[in-house]
């Protein structure tokens, strides 16, 4: 199955390489951007036939591997 | 008194710390991220590098190793924990120091010396040193900014000017008791004035200070 | 799209005549994966089949040399059973196509080279050079190759303790990115590429094959680059620094425990190479099971297999008894390792795939008979035009024109990339990036190991033999103010388009002008690497050789000088030959945009003697420096600012403080601390106050220099907008 | 308005990241990951009515600074 996992860095987690990006943007005449974060998205094959167990399954990598709960919050989604 | 150096694959300072803590007179040893007992050590430093190539996030797939449960161990008996740059990463996300790390603030890597000062000499780093000394010591890191929502850690070592981006221009912190502490700046790389700088003796005197015969 | 109706030999990079040659050895039509292995092994890149003629120039000999050019590196004797290996490499048109995975794979490419040898690879240089950075392709492109090198450097753990740095308008659609890697090893601990006896077993070990890189050799680095260079990216590899850590200590631990007989690594032309080479090396034939091979894509044909260029592989040769403890030594680093082949009487390399011979062909013809050519060479005409350029700069003002210099990213402060790159891992690092030579002391022994590396578009573009010539100086210069003796050279000569008769001249005129400097000095060239081809839309790049030179202190100055020692009240002192007032090829001659003249030529016995002398001052003065870009007032510069203080200079002529003539040195000492030879040294200032006074006339405060040297670099990249260059 | 530009690294381009990532899950016990690919993803609030308009412009933003068009394809999403 295909899963799709995002990893969002906290709002109140500076983000420098978002701000960097910005403020690059904006030199480059993109003055509507508003806000830049960046995030990291992991495009998984996961073996399985249950999509609620795979996503419970990938959850629980999130939690131990996937992200850092002090940076980051994640979503994850199982492609239908 | 004998000290373990952990290696992880792709961690790259662990010869250095050895040399570092044989030239004043330690017993040190290396040992590899899949050792299940350091019970014949009474402390143990984490050294720098790029453990797992920094893949994911720093310091995350290197915590899951057996050798860190056995870190978790000996930091909740009280033994003098140390993690370098890298290893205080692993420190962070085996969550026996708070906080995380994030890139740089001008998003570059920075390698050259830094002044820090000591603000609190409890700590197993810090302990031979007195608040307010400064020392030159030099700073290797990419990720090297240390966040921390919760405002818990006790910070040892600040930098006189910020390089990086650190809350509280924090360049090392401890836990609540003193023996668990990450440094971001590396003392091994400080040993000698032909290299630079002999201040880093003072950091690792401290932390040899402060062991205690398991 | 076009519809591709060359036939397969020609897309694949081959002339008609070598497809000619091709049947007539196999006396036979080629298989595809043949001719695959026949295309890249034939290319530019591998077979060096427009320099080999010419490279046979260089001298190669010496009394210290244990390897000579040839195999992955060169190894010199260093005394007490230490050896040291050394290499330099070039990654040009792959850092132009993709600026940091191209710089990346040249430093893990180049390491792989040095510790295929049984060496540990200790530390590296980068050699760099772009068009301005006012333009923003050039800020992305020097950027990029600077995070890659960082990237990848400090993630392997080997410091990158210095370099060269060098912006010209010839670089602007071709940047140079070389890379030169230094090795330690104890003399039995050396490992040849060679694929040993009949019944030895070929390990493949690293990261799986994908189809990365696949033609990088014959399409990206031996061909002219153009706007269809973009349809080239599929070539691109990525670099896993990881992966390569872990590789090193695997190998290094099997070179310990006497595991291998050979070992090649896997760069260009992939397994072709690291199959043909070490058989043909070793006067044996192979038998190569394709199906073995740990791939990381599916449905990939013989061909690619064959000619892919994934990263972080290198193969090794092991005698049958050994091949459990090698696949065990693999597992334990944790890098996947895989039986591929195995050695056989006679000299026959047969390549099996699905049951099929998919190649058969004699082993040692790939390397042995590929093609030779001797290219017609000119002398260009526009070279008259260019000696005929006459400088005169006697209306500048001393001051201002040394504020000028310091702030031009050729002369000013390269902090901003040298601090990127971790320079002091291993605790070697006594003098890193910033002076002249670098010096990294060897552990448990006195001796110290220097390098220097140096090149000149400019100069060589004036007069390739002097330019090579005066390069060796330079870098033996730089090397003894360290307190060491020259020992051995490594050259990266990259240049332009072969086929044209006027690149060829340079290339053969620099080839005498490295080849006449090493032998007045005694010193082998012990390798080396060419890249042709340097040019966009027919635009050549300047000439530049880049030579990497080893010295070797021992027992090393406790106390080295440093440009940081200099103190109130020492005298400066210009040791040498008197300058003639030279401008061609200067650092000011670029700044003001108009090179020309003809460079001083060097003197041999100048050469010598001043390297001598600056060995022996080293031992015994605090601060020694030679006298290169910017001339003798940019080098006082450089000592006054790294040690914080201001100079007295008497003289005002810009001739004599700009110039730029060979084999010149400022000593700064304590009142006759040493006695300089009269004849031979002139003092020309004090050291004091806080600023740089020109013959009590005009003066530059030491904080204006400093502000100018430092921001030479930050100020052109706008600190502000560090990513705001676009591709 | 929200914009989510996801920036994928191109199939045939290797991802070592991502292959360290999947021997990690493995080495504790998720054997179903059958493949893992790292990629990115950027945030944004960009100034704007036209949803197609600010979708051309960061497409635009994409092909000059976002993306490196050598590695990495983008999609991009304008929330309604
Ligand atoms: N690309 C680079 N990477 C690392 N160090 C560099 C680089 N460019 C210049 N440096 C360092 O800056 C110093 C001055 O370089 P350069 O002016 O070329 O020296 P020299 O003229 O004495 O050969 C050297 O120590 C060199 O190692
Ligand atoms: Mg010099």
């Amino acid at each position: 199955m295909r899963v799709t996992v995002t990893i969002n860095r906290r709002p109140e987690i500076a983000d420098p390489e978002g701000a960097t990006v910005m403020r690059a943007l904006h030199e480059l005449g993109y003055t509507e951007a508003a806000t830049v974060r960046m995030d990291r998205v992991i495009h998984m094959e996961v073996d399985g036939d249950d999509a609620d167990e795979v996503r419970s399954r990938v959850e629980e990598m999130c939690r131990q591997l996937l992200a850092n709960p002090v940076l980051e919050d994640f979503e994850v989604e199982v492609a239908p | 008194m004998r000290v373990a150096v952990a290696v992880f694959p792709g961690v790259n300072c662990e010869h250095d710390v050895v040399y570092a803590l044989r030239a004043l007179g330690a017993e040190a040893q290396l040992v590899w991220h899949r050792e299940t007992d350091l019970s014949d050590f009474d402390g143990v430093i984490l050294p720098g590098g790029f453990a797992h190539g920094d893949y994911l996030r720093t310091g995350a797939i290197a915590r899951l190793s057996p050798v860190m449960a056995e870190v978790e161990r000996m930091a909740k008996q009280g033994a003098p924990v140390l993690g370098i740059c890298n290893g205080w990463q692993m420190l962070c996300e085996a969550g026996l120091l708070p906080g995380a790390h994030i890139a740089n603030r001008d998003l570059t890597f920075i390698c050259r010396f830094v002044e820090v000062e000591v603000v609190d000499a409890r700590s197993c780093l810090t302990a031979a040193a007195r608040p307010g000394q400064r020392l030159s010591i030099p700073l290797n890191s990419y990720q090297g900014a240390w966040v921390d929502p919760t405002r818990s850690g006790r910070v040892v070592l600040r930098y006189v000017e910020d390089p990086n981006g650190s809350q509280e221009r924090a360049a090392a912190v401890t836990n609540e008791r003193g023996n668990v502490v990450g440094v971001m700046p590396h003392p091994e790389r400080a040993m000698e004035d032909v290299l630079g700088s002999s201040d880093g003796q003072t950091l690792i005197e401290g932390f040899l200070a402060s062991l205690v015969p398991a | 799209m076009t519809i591709e109706t060359r036939p397969l030999h020609q897309q694949l990079g081959m002339s008609d005549e070598e497809y000619e040659s091709l049947l007539e050895i196999l006396d036979r039509e080629p298989r595809p994966a043949e001719l695959a292995m026949y295309s890249v092994m034939w290319s530019e890149h591998c077979s060096y089949k427009s320099s080999r003629k010419h490279l046979r120039r260089f001298p190669t000999e010496a009394p210290w040399v244990v390897v000579g050019p040839g195999e992955n590196a060169g190894v010199v004797d260093i005394g007490d059973g230490w050896l040291a290996a050394l290499r330099i490499e070039s990654h040009n048109h792959p850092s132009f196509v993709e600026p940091y995975q191209g710089a990346a794979t040249g430093v893990g490419g180049i390491l792989r080279d040095v510790f295929t040898m049984g060496a540990r690879p200790i530390a590296l240089w980068d050699q760099i050079r772009f068009g301005p950075l006012d333009q923003p392709k050039n800020r992305y492109l020097f950027k990029g190759v600077v995070s890659g090198i960082a990237g990848y450097g400090n993630a392997v753990g080997v410091p990158t303790v210095g370099g060269e740095l060098e912006f010209d308008d010839s670089y602007s659609g071709n940047p140079l990115v070389n890379v030169m890697c230094l090795g330690v090893l104890r003399r039995e601990q050396l490992v040849l590429g060679t694929a040993g006896q009949p019944g030895c077993v070929a390990v493949l070990l690293g990261r799986a094959t994908g189809r990365d890189g696949i033609g990088g050799a014959s399409v990206l680095a031996s061909a002219s680059f153009d706007e269809s260079s973009a349809d080239k990216r599929p070539s691109v590899q990525v670099g896993d620094p990881f992966e390569e850590k872990k590789l090193i200590e695997a190998c290094l631990e099997l070179y310990e425990q006497g595991l291998v007989v050979g070992v090649q690594d896997l760069g260009a032309a992939g397994l072709s190479c690291a199959t043909s080479e070490p058989a043909g090396r070793a006067g044996v034939g192979m038998d190569v099971d394709l199906d073995a091979v740990h791939t990381r894509e599916s449905d990939m044909s013989a061909a690619e297999l064959l000619m892919s260029e994934s990263q972080e592989r290198m193969m090794a040769f092991v005698a049958p008894d050994n091949v459990d403890r090698v696949l065990s030594v693999a597992a334990k680093w944790e890098i996947e390792s895989t039986i591929v082949g195995e050695v056989r009487r006679g000299d026959t390399l047969t390549v099996r795939m699905g049951g099929d011979v998919v190649a058969r062909i004699p082993a040692a013809s790939l390397a042995d008979d590929a093609p030779l050519y001797d290219r017609p060479a000119r002398r260009p005409e526009w070279l008259d035009d260019l000696w005929a350029i006459a400088s005169d700069y006697s209306e500048l003002l001393p001051g201002e024109t040394l504020l000028a210099l310091l702030a031009d990213p050729n002369v000013g402060s390269s902090a901003w990339v040298h601090e990127q790159y971790d320079h002091m891992l291993f605790l070697n690092t006594v003098i890193g990036p910033g002076s002249d030579g670098s010096l990294l002391r060897l552990k448990g022994t006195e001796k110290a190991l220097a390098v220097s590396t140096d090149g000149n578009g400019t100069l060589c573009l004036l007069d390739p033999r002097r330019g090579g010539e005066r390069l060796v100086y330079e870098a033996a210069l730089n090397v003894a103010v360290t307190g060491a003796r020259p020992l051995a050279v490594v050259d990266n000569l990259n240049f332009g388009n072969p086929e044209k008769p006027e690149v060829m001249w340079q290339f053969i005129e620099s080839i005498e002008g490295i080849s006449q400097a090493c032998e007045t000095l005694g010193i082998p060239v012990v390798g080396g690497n060419v890249s042709f081809y340097n040019e966009t839309e027919g635009e050549d790049i300047n000439p530049t050789p880049v030579v990497g030179l080893l010295g070797l202190a021992d027992p090393a100055p406790e106390r080295p000088p440093r440009l940081s020692r200099a103190r109130e009240g020492m005298e400066i002192w210009e040791l040498g030959p008197k300058s003639t007032g030279n401008f061609a090829g200067s650092a000011l001659q670029r700044l003001r945009g108009e090179p020309g003249g003809r460079p001083s030529p060097a003197d041999p016995e100048d050469a010598v003697r001043v390297t001598e002398l600056a060995r022996d001052l080293a031992y015994h003065v605090p601060v020694l420096h030679d006298i290169s870009d910017g001339g003798l007032a940019v080098g006082l510069a450089e000592i006054c600012i790294a040690s914080q203080i201001g100079a007295v200079v008497d003289s005002t002529s810009i001739q004599l403080l700009f110039s730029e003539d060979p084999h010149r040195l400022l000593v700064v000492m304590e009142p006759a601390a040493v006695s300089l030879p009269p004849d031979y040294s002139r003092q020309i200032g004090v050291i004091g106050g806080n600023s740089i006074v020109f013959g009590a006339e005009t003066s530059v405060g030491l904080e204006d220099l400093v502000a100018a040297w430092k921001g030479a670099i930050p100020m052109r990249l706008g600190l502000d907008a560090v990513s705001a260059d676009a591709p």
